[in-house]
This record gives structure tokens, sequence and C-alpha cells, in this order.
């Protein structure tokens, strides 16, 4: 399918009749990525600050159960949950945050295949749409992304102008969806979307990933990490806020005396009780070993096992850090530590 | 874990309300139960045998029983458990009686709550630890706070019994109140008489370590292993060289400044002095108050007068620790002051009976100092005021007491027999002088106390007179009274030239801050509490610190006596063993989890919470975590509550258990 | 500016201190914490309107207390909770050198210009503007700008609610919560080895993000602090949720001063609020 | 809905040496009471933690009974002065969050006082009854309850 253009009204209109069809419709909002009530709530500002959390919450939930249980007196008697079927649209979201689904599919397909996370993604129709913020903690250029990035997306919106959007189908599945949408697109004009893309600001490139990679492999031991790894105070904000960060940890829950629940909870690295061991004996047991890890993870086990680097360069980790770490600065200064080698 | 259910009909008492099959069929549904059976009486031999036979035969690792209270059949469910093998801790009763059938007429409802209160059992019993009783040894010595006839008696019985005595007095001799009576009812025998024998024993017996002027400071430790601390206060004689001869106190310039704390404010005494002729021991202290040395240094004839240079101006305030086993508290009691300025702004006082205002309104003990052979008038009664006899005496009871507006809600006993003394007394001193009672009722319950007072009435002719006095005034040398006769509804008017006042029995002004010290409890008054009223009345709920007298309440001198000896006894009791056993339900710290904030310490009323250093293999402190003192630990779990991250938790009532019970509810 | 790194030189040369815990500038309306551990780590050293974090929570962590005496810059409301840790025997007095800052308001969050719009709420009516504890001071107080005391107002409106009002506008709140426990690792005060929400024995707190979950945690969190809590906001400044902590810590601050008059992080001489206790406290509330 | 009386669950966190025997009190003195409460037997008031008052709430009661020995009738001698200065804060925390001040009760009730317990018990069941099911923490309770 040719590129089209939609009108942001038109786009509304769609919204709002998702929303009559009982699709759930994900758009980031001043609050963040919220369920739309109304299409009248999309705003699709394409220079718009990136939301304080990604939308990994609706394809990976900060808690679902996974099972529930009935116990008796000598035996427990497991029941299924049974997921929704439903469709999500996310709509408008940035590509740092639309790439994400793509590297997440990996790791929840690698041995296990987790249903609950591809029930839902295979429910769910991503919108990307070109970016047009880039502040100092964007960084999306130096793993692999673009602002203009359409990778991930199923349908991707390029704003041409106040209330104009080129709208590029990228794959099948987002060609089978727009297709009863028809009525709200105009054909497009050639070339106007491509110099729309030029004249995103790139955020610079600012490490390479390679080099980042093989410097880590060479520097588990290094004074760096505890320069940097120190200041971390342990929350996970920067873990849950992350759009790939998929740490998670099962815990049961009774409900009643007889009853309960197993859930599935978003866990962070840099939590002292990550690698606890039951023995009392912590292998990562000061921050400095935890940040390390958490780097390591992004920029070195999950390119090695997956070949991808587990950022998107969003920089929501730093703009959310409580005491302002930087993950684009601190990743910057390994390869400048690179650099020297 | 294997767990075996036993429910008790106890007879009809639970079997009546409660459907004790049906709960028995609904807890062998409970996880982990393999065994639940109902029988009449749990807690007879066959029943007791039930639950040996099943742990034996199912090797049961766990029982509850659903029975009576703990507070009934605790011991002897637990004691049957342990015959058989089990940790006795590992069974946990159900109350069904108490709690359910008793209370509740609907069979299926209680029924349900049976079953409820047993799940909980059950629940909690899963997460039971095996506990052993904890052993301490006893330290064979007691500690007897205050000398006055309470605090000597159950000094002498301990002593008497072999084992040594602290008999610690704040005031410079032993003797108390008792020594300043003149007669005691109902025998009419002199106090001094009856006591001083007693004193002089107290004094000579080798177990016996008398401290007077002392006070106690600090008290640490536990029942069996208390380590005190005793204030000698200084009495600028050296108790070692002094004789006793009494010329200091005879030399003594001031005379004229002091009031004589013995003779309640009703004569002078020196400022180097002995209380009383009889004090033991007999050996006089400064008051630097009023002494002029103290105070410009100018005077110093007693000095000069001591034959064995015993006075020592730079005397300074000694500490004494010593190692005590028991401790009996017989710190008696204080009158209420009626004064115009009350102690406490609750109670208002009673200004207008013009005490205070008044020298010739006394309280009972001004008149027993007058009425007294050793008094400042040798036992002639005379005002205070201008020294005549007076012929026309009002008495008014319940001054402060039994009135909940003015002064205190309770009775303190004595009046009303010391009042009948007193006006007896009187009568039979001034045969034509005339005594008036005013009385709320008269209160005479004790062996000859009933005869006692009517001998007043009838024999001696004492006006009893049932009513209040509103007020109380002077005209002309006289005060008048002016009361009500309740009985003939009239009001009543007497021209009286003397009045004494029988105020309340009250706790001691610094009753509260001994408590403290010690760690015990005291009620609203200042008195110090029983465990028990009627069971236990002699111990205070503080392990090893026993009450005798009137700290604990209102008590004439036979019940104080009496309650001196049972306190006696009670510390001999303890010491009849080596070691002491003491419940294991106790706290205890997980020292990996414990972040050294010490809220647990800070809310621990034993100061049973220590610092411990947490060292690395060089030495090096790495933090400090609380540890607890298993000995003074009494294990109400204060400190489990306080705790932010639970690192303290209290054995036999974990979070874990209590968790269980409440997830137990639905 | 001078005066700052000149300072925090000094510390290391007369020997004072091992590190320094002070500000870093990132840009002219960011800082970020920052150890220095050598004397010519401090040159980036800065005291400006966005020194937002509150250093305290460092004194408390095993990488940083292994430095042994440690400097660092405090304002009056960080001083508070170096008076907290001293009541509750978590650090040593004469371990820690207070460079206590006299303080004219702070930016309520970085990216913004100083002014009565974006001053950090706990600001206002601050009476600790000079710390009340400290070794040396630097700075002079001047005039802050006013503002309205909108959490405050907040407060007094949710408590005119009723309890269903009340529980809606919690709920909500609450289930914005992701357990990323950001509040808790910002809190100077929540130092536990091991937080009772980490604790799965009981877990008297679940772990999930699930409403009941995220109610139970956010209740025991503001218990945990009521009465400790010296209101430097920085848990509601590290939530990415959002959530309106404070409504919470400050309403039970109220509480504490309203019941008994205690105002925590004053004096470290002081018996703390819970862990003592007065014959005269509330009854009423009791059968 | 049938049209059965709301019988609320009641959990009762108590102290063994007062409100316990008292509630024995009643037992032996035969007095009868609303069967809707439970107790749960602490050493002391000063070991109840208010987690427990929020677990109780959270495993489904309708109402939260605390109670303890008279202020001065501690058998630990200060363990009620600690837990009331706990409830003072945590009772102010509750209602401002909007758990109702009808469903958490405090009371003293001494050894003695079987008459009180009986008169605690009874007013605070019918207080719970009056306002029902505790539905809006049930509502929090039920969110991923089995499906289907």
């Amino acid at each position: 399918m040719d590129e089209k253009i939609i009108t942001k009204e038109n786009l509304k209109a769609m919204c709002s009749e998702l929303l009559k069809n009982n699709v759930d419709v994900i758009s980031p909002l001043e609050n963040g990525y919220l369920k739309l009530k109304s299409g009248d709530e999309l705003t699709l500002d394409s220079k718009a600050k990136h939301t304080k959390a990604s939308f990994k919450e609706y394809v990976f939930p900060k808690t679902e159960p996974i099972i529930f249980y009935k116990k008796s007196q000598s035996d427990v008697e497991l029941l299924d949950v049974k997921m929704e079927d439903k469709q999500t649209v996310i709509f408008g979201a940035k590509p740092c945050d639309v790439r994400s689904i793509g590297i997440l599919r990996k790791v929840f397909n690698w041995d296990y295949k987790d249903e609950f996370f591809n029930v839902r993604t295979n429910n769910t129709i991503t919108i990307g749409m070109m970016c047009q913020f880039c502040d100092d903690f964007c960084f999306c250029t130096s793993v692999g992304l673009s602002p203009v990035s359409s990778e991930g997306s199923d349908i991707f919106l390029i704003p041409l102008d106040e209330n104009n959007f080129a709208l590029r189908v990228i794959t099948p599945k987002g060609e089978e969806f727009i297709k009863p949408f028809g009525k709200y697109l105009m054909d497009g004009i050639k070339g106007k979307s491509e110099a729309a893309e030029k004249n995103v600001k790139f955020p610079e490139k600012v490490f390479d990933s390679e080099k980042v990679k093989e410097w880590i492999t060479n520097n588990f031991e290094n004074e760096y990490w505890n320069t940097i790894g120190k200041m971390c105070l342990g929350c996970a904000q920067c873990a849950f806020v992350c759009p790939v960060c998929h740490c998670f940890d099962i815990v049961d829950e009774d409900y009643n005396y007889t009853e309960g629940r197993r859930m599935k909870n978003w866990d962070g690295c840099q939590f002292d009780m990550f690698t606890l061991h039951a023995s009392g004996h912590n292998p990562r047991d000061i921050q400095s070993k935890r940040y390390r890890q958490r780097i390591s993870h992004k920029f070195k086990y999950y390119p090695d096992k997956f070949n991808e680097i587990l950022c998107t360069g969003c920089g929501r980790c730093s703009r959310g850090c409580p005491v302002s770490m930087d993950i684009k600065e601190i990743v910057t200064g390994i390869g400048e530590l690179a650099n020297k080698v | 874990m294997k767990i075996g259910v036993f429910i008790c009909h106890c007879g009809e008492n639970i079997g009546r309300t409660v459907d004790c099959v049906r709960v028995a069929k609904a807890c062998s549904f409970f996880p982990n139960v393999v065994h639940s059976v109902e029988y009449k009486y749990m807690c007879s031999d066959p029943g007791q045998n039930m639950i040996k036979q099943a742990i034996k035969d199912l090797k049961l690792d766990g029982v509850v029983v659903g029975s009576c209270s703990p507070h009934m059949h605790e011991k002897t469910f637990r004691k049957a458990v342990s015959d058989a093998g089990v940790n006795p801790f590992l069974c946990e009763i159900a109350n069904l009686r108490e709690h359910v059938s008793w209370v509740h007429d609907d069979k299926e409802v209680a029924t349900d709550k049976a079953i409820d209160l047993m799940r909980f059992a059950v629940e909690k019993v899963k997460r039971n630890a095996p506990l052993k009783t904890i052993q301490v040894p006893v330290t064979k010595r007691t500690l007897v706070i205050g000398g006055g006839i309470a605090g000597i008696q159950a000094a002498l019985d301990v002593a008497n019994a072999g084992y040594e005595v602290v008999l610690v007095e704040k005031e410079p001799s032993i003797g108390g109140h008792m020594s300043q009576l003149s007669e005691t009812f109902p025998t009419l025998d002199c106090s001094q008489c009856i006591l001083t024998p007693r004193m002089v024993e107290v004094y000579q017996h080798p177990k016996i370590k008398l401290m007077t002027y002392s006070e106690v400071e600090k008290v640490e430790g536990f029942i069996g292993n208390f380590k005190v601390t005793i204030r000698k206060k200084a009495r600028f004689v050296d108790d070692t060289l002094c004789s006793g001869c009494g010329d200091c106190a005879i030399k003594c310039p001031i005379k004229k400044k002091a009031l004589s704390e013995f003779d309640e404010k009703l004569a002078f005494r020196s400022a180097i002095y002995v209380p009383f002729p009889q004090a033991v021991p007999n050996i006089p202290v400064i008051d630097k108050e009023v002494c002029t040395y103290f105070k410009n240094g100018k005077c110093s004839m007693c000095v000069k007068v001591c034959g064995r240079n015993a006075i020592k101006f730079d005397q300074q305030d000694e500490f004494i620790s010593e190692d005590i086993g028991a401790i009996i508290v017989a710190t008696g009691y204080k009158l209420y002051t009626i004064d115009k300025k009350p102690e406490a702004s609750e109670i208002k006082g009673y200004g207008e009976y013009g005490y205070g205002k008044y020298k010739d309104v006394v309280d009972g003990l001004q008149f027993e100092r007058i009425a007294s052979a050793s008094g400042p008038t040798s036992g002639e009664f005379q005002r205070p005021s201008d020294g005549k006899t007076p012929k026309k005496i009002v008495f008014i009871q319940c001054v402060g007491s039994r009135d909940e507006s003015k002064g205190f809600s309770y009775c303190s006993k004595i009046c009303c027999m010391y009042t009948a003394k007193h006006a007896m007394l009187y009568k039979h001193k001034v045969h034509d002088g005339e005594a008036y009672v005013f009385y709320m009722d008269i209160r005479a319950g004790g062996k000859m106390y009933e005869e006692f007072v009517r001998r007043a009435i009838e024999e001696d002719g004492v006006k009893y007179i049932r009513g209040r006095v509103s007020r109380i005034y002077e005209e002309d040398g006289k005060y008048i009274v002016k009361g009500e006769d309740t009985l003939a509804g009239v009001p009543i008017q007497i021209d009286a030239d003397m009045v004494v006042l029988a105020t309340a029995m009250v706790a001691q002004t610094d009753a509260p801050k001994l408590a403290q010290t010690i760690g015990m409890p005291y009620d609203n008054y200042g008195f110090y509490s029983e465990v028990h009223p009627k069971l236990r009345p002699v111990e205070s709920s503080t392990g090893g610190v026993f009450l005798a007298g009137a700290c604990n309440s209102p008590r004439d001198i036979p019940d104080s006596v009496a309650m001196a000896s049972a306190a006696a006894a009670k510390a001999l009791v303890l010491f009849g063993s080596d070691m002491l056993e003491r419940e294991p339900t106790i706290a205890f710290v997980n020292e990996n989890l414990c972040a050294g904030c010490f809220y647990c310490k800070k809310v621990c009323a034993y100061n049973a919470i220590e610092v411990k250093q947490i060292k690395d293999k060089n030495g090096n402190v790495i933090k400090e975590v609380a540890f607890v003192n298993s000995g003074l630990c009494q294990g109400c779990g204060t400190c489990n509550a306080t705790c932010p991250s639970k690192a303290i938790e209290l054995i036999g009532y974990t979070d874990e258990q209590i968790y269980a019970e409440i997830a137990a509810l639905m | 500016m001078d005066d700052i790194k000149k300072i925090a030189r000094e510390l290391f040369t007369s020997g004072k201190v091992n590190a320094v815990l002070g500000y870093v500038s990132i840009n002219g309306q960011r800082t970020k914490p920052f150890l220095a551990t050598k004397p010519e780590e401090t040159d980036n050293f800065i005291i400006n309107k966005y020194i937002l974090n509150n250093l305290t929570v460092y004194l408390t962590k095993k990488e940083i207390l292994k430095y042994g005496k440690i400097g660092i810059f405090a304002k009056g409301c960080d001083v508070k909770a170096i008076v907290a840790l001293l009541q509750e025997s978590q650090i040593k007095r004469e371990e820690v050198y207070i460079v206590g800052i006299n303080c004219n308001g702070v930016c309520a969050d970085f990216d913004m210009e100083f002014s009565g719009e974006t001053i950090a709420l706990k600001c206002l009516n601050c009476e600790v503007r000079t710390p009340k504890l400290y070794d040396e001071l630097i700075g002079t107080t001047e005039e802050m700008p006013k503002a309205d005391d909108g959490k405050l107002k907040m407060i007094r409106k949710i408590e005119a609610l009723s309890s269903a009002e009340k529980w809606d506008i919690f709920e909500e709140q609450f289930d914005k919560c992701i357990k990323c426990y950001a509040c808790r690792q910002a809190c100077p005060l929540c130092y536990c080895e091991r937080c009772i929400s980490d604790k799965s024995v009981p877990r008297w707190i679940e772990s999930s993000a699930s409403k009941r979950g995220n109610f139970s945690w956010n209740i025991i969190r503001a218990f945990h602090l009521a009465g400790r809590c010296i209101g430097c906001n920085e848990c509601e400044r590290a939530c990415p949720m959002e959530i309106p902590l404070s409504l919470l810590n400050r309403k039970m601050a109220m509480v504490a001063q309203e019941e008994f008059k205690y105002v925590s992080g004053l004096d470290p001489n002081t018996p703390t609020l819970i862990g003592s206790y007065d014959l005269k406290d509330d009854e009423d509330f009791i059968e | 809905m049938e049209n059965k009386t709301f019988e609320p669950k009641i959990i009762a966190f108590v102290c063994n040496w007062c409100t316990y025997t008292g509630a024995d009190l009643a037992g032996t003195s035969r007095m009868k009471y609303e069967p809707n409460v439970r107790l749960i037997k602490l050493p002391c008031t000063g070991r109840i933690d208010p987690v427990m008052i929020l677990k109780a709430f959270e495993k489904g009661a309708d109402g939260v009974l605390v109670s303890g020995c008279h202020p001065g009738d501690c058998h630990y001698n200060a363990g009620n002065f600690h837990a009331r200065r706990r409830w003072i804060m945590f009772h102010k925390l509750l209602d401002f969050v909007g758990i109702d001040e009808n469903r958490l009760h405090f009371s003293w009730v001494s050894a003695s006082e079987g008459k009180k317990f009986v008169d605690v018990i009874n007013g605070f069941v019918n207080k719970v009854k009056a306002k029902g099911p505790f539905e809006k923490y049930e509502k929090i309770n039920k969110e991923f309850v089995i499906n289907g």
C-alpha cells in the first residue's frame, strides 16, 4: 500500500471507531501512555517529551496472575488464567518505544514461550510516529535506532504539519488493520514525508555499541563500575520505566484460607534482594555490582544472546532517576574508555 | 507436620451449645490434621490418655485441644503432650467454653465460631517451635525497701529463715509510722513498746544489713538476679565512730528552726538530731538545710562536743551495689495533705476545714503525737495553739477518703478504728471532755474491731454523728463545726476546742518514681499493683518483686504484718530452688536483619535489650545490633511490634504465627 | 562558588574527612549527588537552586560508609534527616562532618526557573533554613519567594471528605504504584536491612503491584515514617508515577504535632515519638 | 441476593492478661454476646502491630477490635502506653485514607470487666453491622480473584 495522508481529525475518528468496537486504544498523553476514553483525547504530539513510563505495562503488566490455586487437605488444584481476547492499538508511540516489542519478543520466546506476552502482543497493533523531541537524555542513534525509524511499527505516522500525517503501512498486520479505515485516508504527495523526515533533529551518536560491548567483556573488574555505581540508590525506577527491561519475580499470594494466585511481578536488578540466595549469600552484594549488571545486561549479555541491544535510547531511566544517574553519560564514558585502550 | 485435634465436650458445658462432632469433623479436613476426635472430658485421665495414645500411634507432632480457656488447662494438656514425648509448646488450646459455648445460644453459630477458633489454633500450632524453659540461677539475698513495721517483719522473717537481707530505709531511723503512734487498736497496747524490740532485733540480726538514711537508686537485672544500687545519703556523722551519746543534739544551738518530722511538726528539733529517743540506729544526722555550718561555716558546736570525732561535714553520698534475688517493697503510706495547696490539681483539698490555718485542726498522726507519752506534750491532751486542755473535740472521718469529688474514691480502711481509739484515749484522760465523731459509715471489720467501736460509744460515751461537716471556722477561741446529722435530719453545730481530721491514707509522693526504678506497675493512686487481687495479692507483676503493707493499699498493722510475712514467704519460695525456670516465650533478634535503630530498646520496659557489636574477621565493628537479655525479657512483644523490619520477634507469638491466625479468618 | 570548592577541598586537606558528599552541576538547571573521595574531585561542586537531593540518604549506605568519616553538604531539611538518624543510632555524630547550608529555597524540580511558582513546596514555611546542627555554616539567608501551600490545602480538603471519598482518592493514587520502591530508596530514613515489604515469612505486604498490595505498601510506608519523616519530600520527587506521597507523610507529621507537639528532626536528644510515651496521651478514641 | 441480615466478620486482637481474661470472665458469668468476633490472643497490646490490623482487613474482616489492659494496669508495665501511641498515629492514618473509624475500635477491658467486654463486643458488632460489609476493601481484594 502506498503512503497515504490522514488528518488529525480522521485519526481521532478512527480512534473513536475503535473504541466503539471495544478495542483498547493506548496513546501517549500528558500523564503517560493511557487508555483513551474517547478519540478526542488523542494528542499525537511528536514534539512531546517522553512519557514517564513506556507502554510496556500493556504488553507485560506490572503484576498479573499466571495461575490460580485451590488447596485442600492433601492436594492443590490448579486453574489456568483465561486471557481476555481483546485487541489493543497503541497509537502514536515513539520509535524508541515501538521498537521494544520486537526486543522483548526474543526473550519471551527464547526457550519458554510466554503465552501472556504473546497473546497480548499478537492482539496489539502498534502505530508508531516519527519523533521530533530530542533532549540531553536521548541517544537512540547510538543503539541503532532513529527518530524516524519505523522498525516494530505496524503502521507509521509522519507528521507533515499541524493537521496532516503521512501514514505508512509497514507490516501485513498493519495492512489488514487499516483496511476498514480507507475512508479516512487520502493519497499521499510524493516527497513530502521524506522531507519531513529529513527535517528531524537526530540525537548525536555518542558511543559505538560494539566497542562498548567489547570493553564490558574485558572489564568485568574495573574501577569505573565502582565510581559510577556507588551513587545508585537501588530502586527500580529505571527498570520499571524502561521499555525493554523485563525481569520478573513470581510469588504466591493467598486470597483466603484455601484459594490463591501465583503472580508475575516486575522485578529490578538494582534491588538488593534481586540475586540474594536463600543461603544469605548475594553474588551482587553491593550496589556497584548491581549497576554493572544492569549495563552489562543491556550492552553485552543480551546482544551476545539475541544480537540485540537491550536499550532503545529513550533516556527514560535517566530522566526519572532520583539521583540523576544518566545512562547515556555512563555508557558514553565506557565508549571513551574503550577508545583509550 | 501431623496434627491431632481433640475436642472436649466439658461434660455438657461445651457440648450443649457447640456441636462437638461437627467441629471434630470440620477439623479433620484442615490441612495437616491427621486425627480429629471429640470426648466428654478431655482433661480427665482417660481424655489425656487419648491424646498420649494418639501421639504414639500416629506419630503426631502437633496437638490442638478445643476445650476451656487456656488459663484453665493449658498446663494440663501441655504436660500430657510432653509426657507423650512431644515438646509441650507444640500444643495449642482453642477456647471453646468461656469464649463460645458459655456466651452464645445459637448452636449453629456457636459451632461455626468454634470451627473458626480451631482453625486459628491449627494454623498457629503449625508454626510453633519446640521450646525449652529457660533456667536462671537465683541469688538468695533479699532487699527490703522500707523499714516500717511491714519491712521490719518481712526482714526478720526472711533473715530468721537463714537468708541475708538488706533493709533500706530512707529516714534516719527505722520504725515508720508505727513508731509515731501512741496506742494501737483494738488492744490499746503501747505502740512503741511492742515495736521497739522488733527494731532492735533487726539492728542486731547477723543476717540483716541495715541501711538507714538510704534510698534505692537503681535496680537492674531480673528475678533472682537483681543488681541494686543504693544511695547512702550523707549523715555527716560517721556511724562507725558515733556512740549515740546525744551530746551533739543537746548542744546544737539550732533549737527553734526545724520542725520535727517525727512529731508531725508539733515540736522543734535541732539541726543535728535523732528523730526520736528509741531510734534505730541511734545515730544522728545533720539537717543541711538549717545547720549553721552548712549555711555560713560559722558554727561547729557538734564537732566540739563530740568526743569521738564522729562529725564529718565533708561526708558525701555513697553508692553501694548489692546482688539481690528478691525485692520486698514496704514503703508504706503518708497522710493526704489537706492543705490549701493540694498536691495534685485534680484533688481540690478541704480548705473549708481550716487545716493549716487553725493550729488546733490537726490530722490523725498529729493527734497520735499529742496522745503519745513520748510526744511533745508527754501524753497530756493540750491543744497546739495555747496548750489548754480541750474540753470538746470533734473528729471528722473520711476526709479525702470515699470522696470522688474532692479526694479519693477508696476507703482508707483504718480511720474508723483509729478515730474510735483517739476518742477513747481522750475520754480516758479527760474525763469531762466531750468527743464527737462525724462519720459516713462505721467500717469495723476485723477481729475485736466492732467490739472496740461499741466500747467507745457505749462505755466511753463518745458521741457518733452520722453526717458530714460542711465548714469549720474560728469564733472566740472556739472552732465552730457546722455539719449535718443525717439520721436526725437536722443541721448541727458544735463549738469545739479542737478538731481532728481522719485524712485519707495515700501513696508516698515518690511512689511512682520507685515503681519506675524497679520497673513495676502502680495504680492511678500511686499504690503498687499486685498481680491478682485475690489469688496473688503480695506479688508485683514484675518477677521477684513482692509487696508488703500500705504501699499496696491502705492497711492497718495486723494486715501489714500478715502481708509482710506472706511476702517473706514468697521470697523464701523463690529461694527454695537454686535455679529458676522461666517461660521461653521471649524476644529473639535476627542479627542479619537488625539495622540497629534500637526502637526495641526504647520501648522495652525491662531494659532487656542490649547493644551488641558485630565485628568482621579483623575485629572491626561492622554494625551494632540489638541483643535480648533472656533473663530480663518478660515476653510482652512490644519490641516485636515496634521493629519496622521485624528483626526482633517474640518466640511463641511470632509474626508468622499471628499472620497464620489472621489468614485463617476466611 | 569558589567558596564551595575551597571549603570542600579544605575538608580533605585538614584531614577532617575521607570523602565528601556534595552536588555537582550537570547543566545550569540540574545537579546530581556526588561523592568526592579526593580533593581534586570537589572541583565541580556547586550550590544553587537545583540541589534537590537529600544527600543524607547516602550516610547509611554500605558503599559510602566504608570511606569512614564523611563530609556532607546539607540544607536545613537534610540536616533534619541527620538528626533523625542520630536519634535512631544510625550514625555517630563524630563520623559525619556537616557543612550546613543557609538555604533560600530550592526548585521543585530540575529544568525550571526558580520563582514563587516553581519553589519546592517543602520550602514554604521552612523553619530550618539555617540548619539546626552543623560543623560549619555557609551562605546567608535571604528573602524567599512566597507561594501557596497547595499540599496543605489538599490535605484539609481530603480531611473534610467522607470515608468513601477519601478511599476513592487514595485507591486511584495507590493503584498507580509500580512497586519500584524509589520512594523507599530515596528516603533517608528507610534504612532497614530488610524492608518489611521484602519479607516473605510472613508476607505482611504483598509484593505485587496489585491494588491491595499497593494499598498495604503505601499505608505501612507512611506508618513506618509516622513521627519520623522529616519532610524532605524526596520520596515524592523520586516517584515515577507521581503519587502524592507527601499527603500521607505530612498528614502524619501534622498528627504528630497536634497530638504530641512533636516535630521530627530538630534535636538529636529528644526521645523519638514512637518509642516513648506520655501517661497523658490521647485516650478519647479508646472505649 | 438473599434477604439475610449481614453478619460481619470481626477480628479482635487482645492481650492475654486483661481482655482475654475479661472475656473468660464473661464466659464464666454466662453473659451472652454477639458471636461475630474472633479473638486472637497476644501477650500484650504492645505486641499488636498495625500491619496486623491492616492484614485483618485485607483478609476480609469487616471490622477490627483492639483491646487490652487499662493504662497503668499493663502486665508488662508500659506495653499499652506504647501501643496507645501507635494507635493514635495509625487510626488517624487509616481515617485519612478512607478506612471508616467505625470499622476499627479500640478499648480497654480489664480482667474483671466481663460486663464491659460484652458491651464492647455488642456495641462494636452493631456499629459494623450498621456500616455493612467492607465493600471498598473487598473490591481491591477481589482484583485478580479466580476468573470464571
